[in-house]
């Protein structure tokens, strides 16, 4: 391990080398387990294992696809958008052997036989979705699919997991086995793919086991120490066209924000982040020759409302009281000034466009305003005392009453399951608790370690379901793939839909989405819940505020979809 | 952390025996001499009348907006726009805060202590007076979770149930109680073989009696010193939870959660969201300690013959 | 100038012509403390004559162990020397450097303190401690230290030394300890010795033994000796002269013989009295003991005129005020009404009578001893072990302390039951069964012909107001946390006797007869004196009323002055309430005195009973004739004429006793046949011994014919 | 001998299992199970039900329990899904950072007591004793983070002379080799404990100060110096001895925050982390090994005791 031993010499040991604040990656089989999609895992996977397609987003390319990076060309569309044919580019594995059809037939095998151990898989999508797969020759295959899907979509959302595996080194059960044919029957691909499987879940021997020393990635790995530091060194024999420019990077894992800006601060790392609480300390950063720049994701992020709760779902239902509790969120102040710039309002389900990440609220269906929200309130039969309890005066489902459902009398409490160990969130709830209090809306804020896992998408009568509000998003709620869409997470019953949201209208225009080839669908399907609001929108905070030494040239512009091309890398 | 509270004992220097003309004095009034003679103490009685006035009757002088954020005035340097010790990140007033906070902690800690504390001298008494079988048994139970570490325990509990005041102090006092239980527990001890309990059953009295009338009323004076060791324990380990992010969430605060979060703040500048808490917990710590050590003279000494 | 002459009566002048080893002039010792300062010492003036013994006496708190300390220079912790001189050798320990001092501290002086249990390190092999001031002050190698310890070790008559070495304090007994003490003590041949009760906690055996010791080392080493203690007794057999202290002041200071047999100073005069000795009369009614009134004074208080003024027979206010000086001379007093030299001694102590019985018809047959009526309590073969707990570490194999193994004997009414021996012989357990505090493992304990045994919760409550236990301790055996009311008020709250009202009556009465002021009520233990509490524990054993009290040692733990109020104020009970006594204690005088019959016990067994005058004066068990012999007497050299059984050893461990006769294996007289365990017999003077010393007093016999 | 140290063993290992379940009952109250927090939002219900059974969670907690001892006396502590990682490979990785943490911090923490605690003693009510007694207190009232990161403000920010982090190094050598990284991590952890231990001293010699036997040393003549380091002392410290192993479980929960501000991973970071994502392994298995070294440590510093001060017999015979 480098460590401070090495610090001395201001972490970088030499030119060639840069060392990063990165989390132990856990993870090296490109067929991702359940829990193991975490993001440090997809950029490590990335650097040893290219997927077949790699995107940006800056709009140039088509369906978003990286023509440099992407080891295959863009799919040509047939027969009304069913079948999309791949060529491959000219690629080799580390040992020299060529990146054929069967590398890609390969993984297929092995995640169709067992879908149900992969992380990606969603009954419906990859591989459910493919109706024929059929490989042409060498470098070409085509797929054809059960409908017609909206091939940006398909490409940007499904594609996007195919990763080529060198079968001619994985194709067996165990070590010692030749490689065979194995995987072409289901019985011998979930072989293989236990065998997989299990190496991947011993990281003591990534750095030893022959299977992850064939790699297509422009690094290899040199050194891994499970939960430690991990170096990556350049792969001599890479066959893509972004080769790496340095010769080795060091990622050193911190045990929290506060251990890692102490080491920032004292110049032990070249590639680290700055905690939101310090970003006053951008000064001092420059002053130590670094440069301080935020990394906007590819995200949303938003407050969770439980439609399904049986006490309070009946309130969420209310499209004004939804509005109200929206506009008692001030968005451009709380990225402003608790935030400190570093985040952005969040309007709707699409992320606006990378880069155009301004403070304002512009473009939001609903800004901040509290006599709009009392009055809208009011208009609907509550009797609005501000910092004491607001309750429902007149009752009933016609326009200017409560609502479906609402008893008399029924005041407006929520309780917020937020996340502890980030002190903007605790502030901005702070901020929100206290402009919801002056409305007689009462927030109660308990913060827990994972919001997520005792806030489940739950039936009105399960034992779970008794959470109103969820709040995960302190790094963004949601990290979308290239395209965008909302299958996953306003659908009625889809997976991430915590707070069962359901909404017939929202449904068809995400259908539209996926399947539609026309372009302004995803827009059609933005302006609906923006206004909707299936969630309540939150600042979306920067994926993290970068520090890396101004030496270090490449790292801009940081990935939106939150994968780091250490290739790019180079010292002036 | 453990406790200090292991028994120090004052200098041997013995008291003249009172004759039988000199004027009667309590035993508290000579408890209450003693203490007062250990400077430390009477410093620690002051520091804790004093931030407990300042916490509990501050705010009665001293009107803050604790309820209300105002984020068009946040991280005001102390004296701007009249904030005394500025503002925090969300524009309350950071002294009306401390205040608050500190109403938290003391109270936290009391109560907690005092749960611990009494536990622990039920579970502690038991046990001695059971003797045999079941006194091992018990211990054996304690023994077990005194090998846990008690941040880990306290770790768990707060990190299954979400802490409120009430929760910590709940989680706090169910697992502080081990110390005093051992404590206790050794006192009844010793105490069950004291040969005014023996005199007492020459006289035909029973087991019941002798707790009540002899063993309470004589380990009282180790317990009470100890519970203040508690109290300030607890304060700190409320302070320890904040710090592993398990503390009371907003907008309650105490000083523990106001230190941690001003340790996000440690290059900020901001250095009036770190120290005054910071100071704060030590203040009130060492109060406690120092009334405790003040105490512990005094309850021993007061029983001191020739 | 010889070692006997010495001894026997210095002729005045002498110490002229020799200059004295250590001389005190005027010296004053204050101790501070919390509140004030106690004035320990007040122009303390003594010599000591090279080789000569020196012996210091007065009741507690008088002052003895300051004078040593100062000699010392080891006050306690606030304790200065304020005035006045230390010469040593002719040098002023005061004017001498700290470092000076402390060299003659360790190898011109030694010193022995009073508790060997606690004065010796305990994690220190015995051979480094007493090695230690070789190795520091003369400089030599360990193994040459080792050696000349086990020297000293040899001469202080401690068996197998070598062996003993390399123990540890606590594997000796306490006799050992304090031999290793004094060891400690010479092993630099100091030219003064100063001994500090070193016999106090010891057994009367022992402390011969050490006494003995003592004696002999003087004179081997030719060193003088300060003999500090509280047993005038001690005093009269072993030291050439002898101060009083009082107060912190030496009152009267003379020849050993000529104090003892003309004591000019009223309070010398007084002790003596006090002495139970003094009131032990041939006829069974014993004189009422002089009883000094009233407490020492409170020495952190300023005091003028005569100390002793407050308590004295005959004083006048020239007492009170005037500074009262040691007078000139060999014999110095410091008195204004001294007894006037020559009357007759306040001792009239009989030498040991002839075996031919005293016949004297009057005491006996109408004697309280009268055991004619239904005994009060009657214990038959009573037998008590105790699980010996395993010994930490080196758990010895768990045998049995046998703590009492079939004792019998009866308490007829209003009688006094003396129960003596050696510490650690049963005498305690014996009480603690007999109170009903335990159970006994086997054998009957029968209360007014109702065995205990039998009896359960509300009997066996009841059966606790026939009989109470009076504890040697009785600041441990109260409450510290209560009041005395309360203390007072908790037997008849225990036992439900009458309402609050009744039970504050009862209280008052009770303070009334054991002679306490009301006031005393609002008080907690800790602020009275050992006399005090000793009268509120005997007030509380009489609040229900018993019919038998039994005292574990209650006056063992006080002053002479003290135990005398103590012992008159039982006897005075007894005569009113027809009270039963059982009296334990390890003090054969004091019992001689109270007890109407003595019972002798050793290791757990009875080996002699009877009518306590026939014990004492014409004991049949060679133990109990040793234990009499061993006890040190107010008559002067009395030691000398001692000609009776000495025993040698200590007490063997009740773990697992010598079977047979358990005195054999020191009993100067044990054959082969006493490994059989001879029977308790005789009629009223019975005993245990196959080989007894004497036969029955026929007076006895008769008496018990009488009684039959 | 023996027979004391079967009783004593035995005591121990009713400890341990105690602990284990005492542990597993906690575990078992956790609202809102392993999986979610494991798996992520993104986890369907079917891989849900999945980890569930693989783990075993679905079991009634007796049968878990049961398991769980099966395999923990096989050595087998499980493993951690969240690591990807064997319960007993993740403690073994850490451990020896936590014990060099540990050690290093105690025996700095006694050497700097010991000293205190006499002088505290001999010059009892003085004003060294009272300074040494505030500042001690002072040392114990401060949280140890905030100690610690004022440490890391003064010398390695304000006055940049050490490092802010411990050495990285996963083996005992490692760790070693970079001392500069381990003074402020040690020194803070012992802050605290010398504040502890030298009152336990300070008590401790004041005590046998007021002993006869000092008395008794001193009326041989030797110098106090003497009296205090030959005699005083060594009686003194046997109780600290007894100390060190009740002292353990303190002394983890100082290391778990120390840890975690030096950005050293070791056995309490490895626990918080597993208690903030419900790693029920990792929790179980941290507190079974720290429970045990406690009992272990506890049961050594008893034999020790024992084995150097000759009063334990009488102690132990009379208590
Ligand atoms: N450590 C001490 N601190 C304060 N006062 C003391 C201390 N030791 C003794 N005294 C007081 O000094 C006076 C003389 O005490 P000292 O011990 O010399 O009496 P003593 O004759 O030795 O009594 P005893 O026979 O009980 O040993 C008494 O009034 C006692 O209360
Ligand atoms: N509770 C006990 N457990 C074990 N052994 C005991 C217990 N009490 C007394 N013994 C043993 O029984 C024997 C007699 O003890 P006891 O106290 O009756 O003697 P004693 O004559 O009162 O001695 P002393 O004169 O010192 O009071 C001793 O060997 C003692 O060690
Ligand atoms: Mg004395
Ligand atoms: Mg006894």
């Amino acid at each position: 391990g480098g460590g401070s031993g090495s610090s001395k010499d201001g972490g970088s040991q030499g030119k060639d080398t840069v060392t990063v604040a990165f989390r132990t990656p856990n993870w090296i089989l490109p067929i991702s387990a359940p829990g193991f999609t975490q993001g440090e895992n997809a950029i490590f996977g990335q650097a040893l294992y290219r997927s077949l397609y790699q995107y940006k987003l800056d709009g140039t390319a088509q369906y978003n696809i990286d023509p440099q990076r992407s080891m295959a060309e863009a799919p040509v569309v047939s027969d009304g958008g069913r079948t999309l044919t791949i060529t491959l580019k000219d690629n080799a594995w580390s040992d020299g052997k060529p990146v054929t059809t069967r590398d890609i037939q390969f993984w297929y095998d092995l995640v169709r036989a067992n879908k149900d151990k992969w992380a990606s898989y969603r009954a419906g999508g990859l591989p459910d979705n493919i109706a024929q797969w059929s490989v042409k020759d060498d470098k070409t295959f085509s797929i054809t699919t059960t409908k017609v899907f909206n091939t940006a979509w398909f490409v940007d959302n499904q594609l996007n997991k195919i990763t080529p595996m060198p079968q001619h080194a994985w194709d067996k059960d165990s070590a010692t086995a030749a490689v065979s044919d194995l995987a072409s029957t289901p019985e011998g691909a979930k072989k293989v793919f236990d065998f997989l499987t299990a190496a991947a879940k011993d990281p003591k021997t990534y750095d030893s086991n022959e299977l992850w020393k064939v790699n297509s990635g422009p690094w290899k790995l040199a050194k891994y120490v499970p939960n430690g530091e991990v170096t990556l060194a350049a792969q001599p024999n890479y066959s893509g066209v972004d080769k790496p420019r340095l010769a080795k990077i060091v990622l050193r894992p911190f045990t929290g924000d506060d251990a890692e800006f102490n080491v920032l601060r004292a110049g032990d790392i070249d590639y680290g982040y700055v905690p939101a609480a310090n970003l006053s300390q951008e000064g001092y950063l420059k002053s130590k020759d670094y440069t301080v720049s935020p990394w906007y994701g590819w995200s949303v992020t938003y407050l969770q409302l439980n439609f399904n709760n049986p006490k309070t779902g009946v309130l969420f239902k209310q499209p004004y009281l939804r509005q109200s509790l929206q506009m008692l969120i001030d968005q451009p102040t709380i990225s402003k000034v608790i935030w400190s710039g570093t985040a952005a309002p969040t309007c709707g389900p699409v992320p606006a466009k990378p880069g155009t990440n301004g403070a304002d609220a512009a473009g939001c269906a609903y800004s901040f305003d509290p006599a709009k929200a009392k009055e809208l309130l009011e208009s609907h039969g509550w009797k609005v005392t501000p910092d004491g309890q607001t309750t429902c005066q007149s009752p009933g489902t016609g326009p200017n009453q409560c609502g479906d459902g609402v008893a008399a009398g029924t005041a407006l409490n929520f309780t917020v399951t937020s996340q502890t160990g980030f002190a903007a969130t605790t502030k901005m709830f702070a901020e929100i608790k206290s402009q919801m209090a002056k409305l007689g809306i009462q927030l109660t804020i308990k913060e827990v370690p994972d919001s997520v896992a005792v806030t489940p998408a739950c039936k009105p009568a399960d034992a779970t379901c008794s959470w109103d509000m969820s709040f995960f998003g302190s790094q963004g709620s949601w990290y979308y793939p290239a395209f965008a869409s909302g299958e996953r997470l306003f659908a009625t019953g889809a997976p991430v839909n915590l707070g069962s949201y359901s909404n017939p209208e929202a449904d068809k225009l995400i259908e539209a989405t996926q399947f539609s080839g026309d372009e302004s669908a995803l827009k059609a399907y933005n302006d609906f819940l923006a206004k909707d609001l299936p969630v309540l929108w939150m600042p979306n905070p920067v994926f993290q505020v970068s520090a890396y030494r101004s030496g270090l040239q490449g790292v801009e512009p940081q990935d939106p979809m939150n994968f780091m091309y250490f290739q790019d890398w180079s010292w002036k | 952390m453990t406790t200090l509270s292991e028994p120090i004992r004052p200098g041997a220097v013995p008291d003249q025996p009172a004759d039988a003309d000199a004027p009667v004095r309590g035993l508290w009034r000579q408890g209450l001499a003693v203490f007062c003679e250990n400077r430390l103490a009477l410093v620690g009685l002051g520091l804790f009348v004093l931030l407990a006035g300042i916490c509990f009757l501050g705010p009665l002088f001293y009107h803050t907006d604790q309820v209300h954020t105002d984020l068009t005035a946040v991280h005001l340097a102390p004296g701007e726009q009249g904030h005394p010790l500025g503002t925090d990140g969300v524009g309350y007033d950071q002294l009306g805060r401390l205040m608050l906070g500190g109403q938290t902690s003391i109270i936290v800690g009391l109560a907690a202590g005092i749960l611990a504390t009494a536990v622990g001298t039920v579970w502690g008494a038991v046990a001695g007076f059971a003797g045999g079988w079941v006194d091992s048994a018990m211990m054996r139970v304690v023994d077990a979770m005194m090998s846990i570490p008690s941040l880990f325990l306290f770790m768990l509990l707060a990190a299954i149930v979400t802490p409120s005041v009430s929760m910590l102090i709940v989680i706090i006092g169910a697992f502080a109680w081990l110390g005093p239980a051992r404590l206790v527990r050794g006192e009844a001890l010793t105490l069950r073989s004291r040969e005014y309990v023996q005199a007492m059953r020459g006289m035909g009295g029973t087991g019941g009696r002798a707790v009540r009338r002899h063993i309470v009323p004589n380990a009282i004076g180790t317990v009470i010193v100890n519970a203040t060791f508690q109290v300030a324990d607890a304060i700190l380990y409320v302070a320890y939870l904040s710090f592993l992010g398990l503390g009371v969430p907003p907008p309650a605060a105490n000083w523990g959660g106001m230190l941690s979060d001003g340790l996000a703040d440690t290059y900020s500048g901001h250095w009036w969201l770190l120290y005054p808490p910071g100071i704060a917990i030590i203040l009130i710590v060492l109060a406690f300690n120092f009334i405790g050590d003040g105490m512990r003279d005094a309850f021993e000494v007061r029983l001191r013959r020739r | 100038m010889s070692e006997s002459t010495v001894r026997h009566a210095p002729a005045a002048g002498e110490p002229a012509v020799v200059q004295p080893l250590l001389e005190l002039r005027d010296l004053d010792t204050d101790i501070a403390l919390r509140r004030g300062t106690v004035h320990a010492l007040d122009g303390v003036s003594l010599q000591v004559m090279p080789g000569e013994t020196l012996g210091v006496v007065g009741e507690s708190g008088s002052g003895k162990t300051m004078t040593a300390l100062s000699i010392m220079g080891l006050l306690p912790p606030g304790g200065r020397v304020t005035g006045g001189q230390i010469l040593f050798e002719g040098r002023d320990l005061r004017s001498l450097s700290a470092d000076e001092v402390r060299r003659i501290r360790g190898v011109r002086m030694g010193m022995v303190f009073q508790d060997p249990l606690t004065s010796l390190n305990p994690t220190m092999r015995i051979g480094v401690q007493v090695g230690e001031p070789l190795r520091v002050h003369e400089r030599v190698g360990r193994a040459e230290a080792r050696e000349r310890t086990i020297e000293i070790l040899r001469r202080v008559g401690m068996p197998r030394p070598e062996r003993i070495v390399d123990n540890y304090p606590h594997e000796l007994s306490g006799g050992m300890r304090q031999r290793v003490a004094i060891a400690m003590a010479l092993v630099c041949s100091p030219r003064l010795l100063i001994a500090d009760e070193p016999t106090t906690a010891l057994d009367v055996t022992t402390q011969r033994q050490i006494l003995e010791l003592i004696d002999d080392l003087r004179e081997e080493f030719g060193m003088a000796v300060v003999l500090v203690t509280h047993d005038l007794g001690v005093i009269a057999g072993r030291a050439d002269r002898v101060a009083v202290m009082y107060a912190g002041r030496v009152v009267e200071t003379a020849a050993t013989e000529e104090l003892f047999r003309s004591p000019r100073h009223r309070y010398t005069e007084a002790l003596m009295e006090a002495l139970p000795e003094s009131a032990v009369r041939e006829s069974g009614e014993h004189a009422r003991l002089y009883s000094i009134p009233g407490l020492p004074p409170d020495l952190s208080r300023p005091l003028t005129g005569c100390r002793f003024a407050p308590r004295c027979r005959h004083v006048t206010d020239e007492c009170r005020t005037t500074e009262v000086t040691l007078s000139a001379g060999e014999h110095q007093h410091a008195c204004l009404h001294p007894v006037p030299a020559g009357s007759a001694a306040p001792l009239s102590r009989p030498g040991p009578v002839q075996v031919q019985p005293v016949s004297d018809p009057a005491a006996p047959a109408a004697g309280p001893g009268e055991p004619a009526a239904e005994p009060v309590l009657s214990v038959r073969d009573l037998v008590k072990n105790y699980a010996a707990h395993g010994r930490g570490l080196l758990r010895r194999t768990a045998g049995q302390v046998s703590a009492v193994a079939g004792v019998s004997f009866d308490v007829g009414p209003g009688e006094t039951f003396g129960l003596v021996g050696e510490s650690g012989c049963g005498k305690s357990t014996v009480g603690r069964l007999a109170v009903g505090l335990e159970r006994p493992t086997a054998g009957q304990i029968l209360l007014d012909g109702t065995d205990l045994a039998g009896l359960a919760g509300r009997e066996r409550r009841r059966m606790h107001r026939q009989v109470q236990l009076m504890f040697q301790d009785s600041y441990a055996a109260m409450n510290p946390r209560m009041r005395v009311d309360a203390i007072l008020a908790e037997p008849l709250e225990i036992q439900k006797v009458g309402g609050p009202a009744a039970r504050r009556a009862r209280i008052a009465t009770l303070l009334d007869q054991v002679g306490l002021s009301r006031r005393v009520l609002e008080r907690y233990p800790h602020e009275f004196s050992g006399g005090q509490l000793q009268r509120i524990g005997l007030a509380r054993s009489l609040a229900l009323q018993p019919r038998l009290i039994v005292g574990d040692e209650p006056v063992s733990a006080l002053d002479v002055s003290i135990q005398a109020q103590v012992l008159n104020l039982m006897r005075d009970l007894q005569r009113e309430l027809g009270l039963a006594y059982v009296f334990i204690s390890h003090d054969l005088s004091v019992v001689d005195y109270m007890a109407d019959r003595i019972g002798v016990m050793y290791l757990g067994k009875l080996v002699e009973v009877g009518p306590a005058r026939d014990v004492v004066r014409a004991a049949r068990h060679p133990y109990t004739q040793a234990l009499i012999d061993a006890v040190p007497s107010v008559t002067p050299n009395a030691a000398t004429e001692r000609d009776g059984v000495t025993i040698r050893g200590e007490l063997p461990s009740a773990l697992n006793p010598p079977t047979g006769c358990r005195f054999r294996t020191r009993c100067p007289l044990a054959q082969d046949i006493c490994e059989t365990e001879p029977p308790l017999a005789g009629d009223a003077h019975q005993v245990a011994c196959h080989f007894p010393l004497r036969p029955e007093s026929t007076a006895a016999s008769a008496r018990a014919g009488a009684a039959a | 001998m023996v027979r004391y140290l079967i009783t004593r063993l035995g005591q121990a290992l009713v400890v341990v299992v105690l602990v284990t379940v005492i542990a597993f009952l906690i575990l078992h109250l956790l609202p809102g199970g392993a999986a979610r927090a494991t798996l992520g939002k993104e986890a369907t219900l079917e891989q849900l039900a999945a980890f569930n059974h693989d783990m075993g969670y679905d079991r009634p907690w007796l049968q878990q329990y049961g398991m769980y001892v099966q395999r923990l006396l096989q050595g087998d502590l499980g493993y951690s899904y969240q690591l990807n990682q064997s319960v007993v490979e993740a403690i073994s990785q850490r451990l020896p950072k936590t014990m060099v943490l540990s050690l290093l911090s105690t025996v700095l923490a006694i050497v700097l007591a010991i000293p205190l605690g006499v002088i505290q003693a001999v010059r009892r009510n003085r004003w060294p004793d009272y300074a040494i007694t505030s500042l001690s207190l002072l040392a114990y009232a401060t949280p140890i983070f905030f100690m610690g990161l004022m440490m890391i403000i003064l010398f390695s920010q304000v006055w940049p002379i050490l490092p802010p982090e411990a050495p990285q190094g996963f083996t005992v050598a490692e760790v070693l080799a970079d001392p500069a990284g381990l003074v402020l991590p040690t020194i803070t952890l012992a802050i605290v404990t010398i504040a502890v231990y030298s009152r336990y001293v300070r008590s401790a010699m004041v005590d046998n100060l007021n002993e006869n036997y000092v008395r008794t040393a001193r009326s041989k003549g030797l110098s106090e110096r003497r009296v205090v380091l030959r005699h005083t002392l060594r009686n003194g410290l046997f109780p600290v001895i007894a100390l060190l192993g009740m002292y353990l479980p303190a002394l983890f929960s100082g290391a778990l925050v120390v840890e975690s501000l030096f950005n050293f991973p070791g056995m309490g970071q490895l626990f918080w982390q597993a208690a903030l994502k419900r790693d029920f392994p990792i929790l179980l298995g941290v507190t079974v090994i720290i429970s045990i070294a406690t009992v272990v440590g506890a049961l050594v510093a008893d034999l020790l005791y024992a084995a150097v001060d000759p009063r334990v017999r009488l102690q132990r015979s009379a208590s």
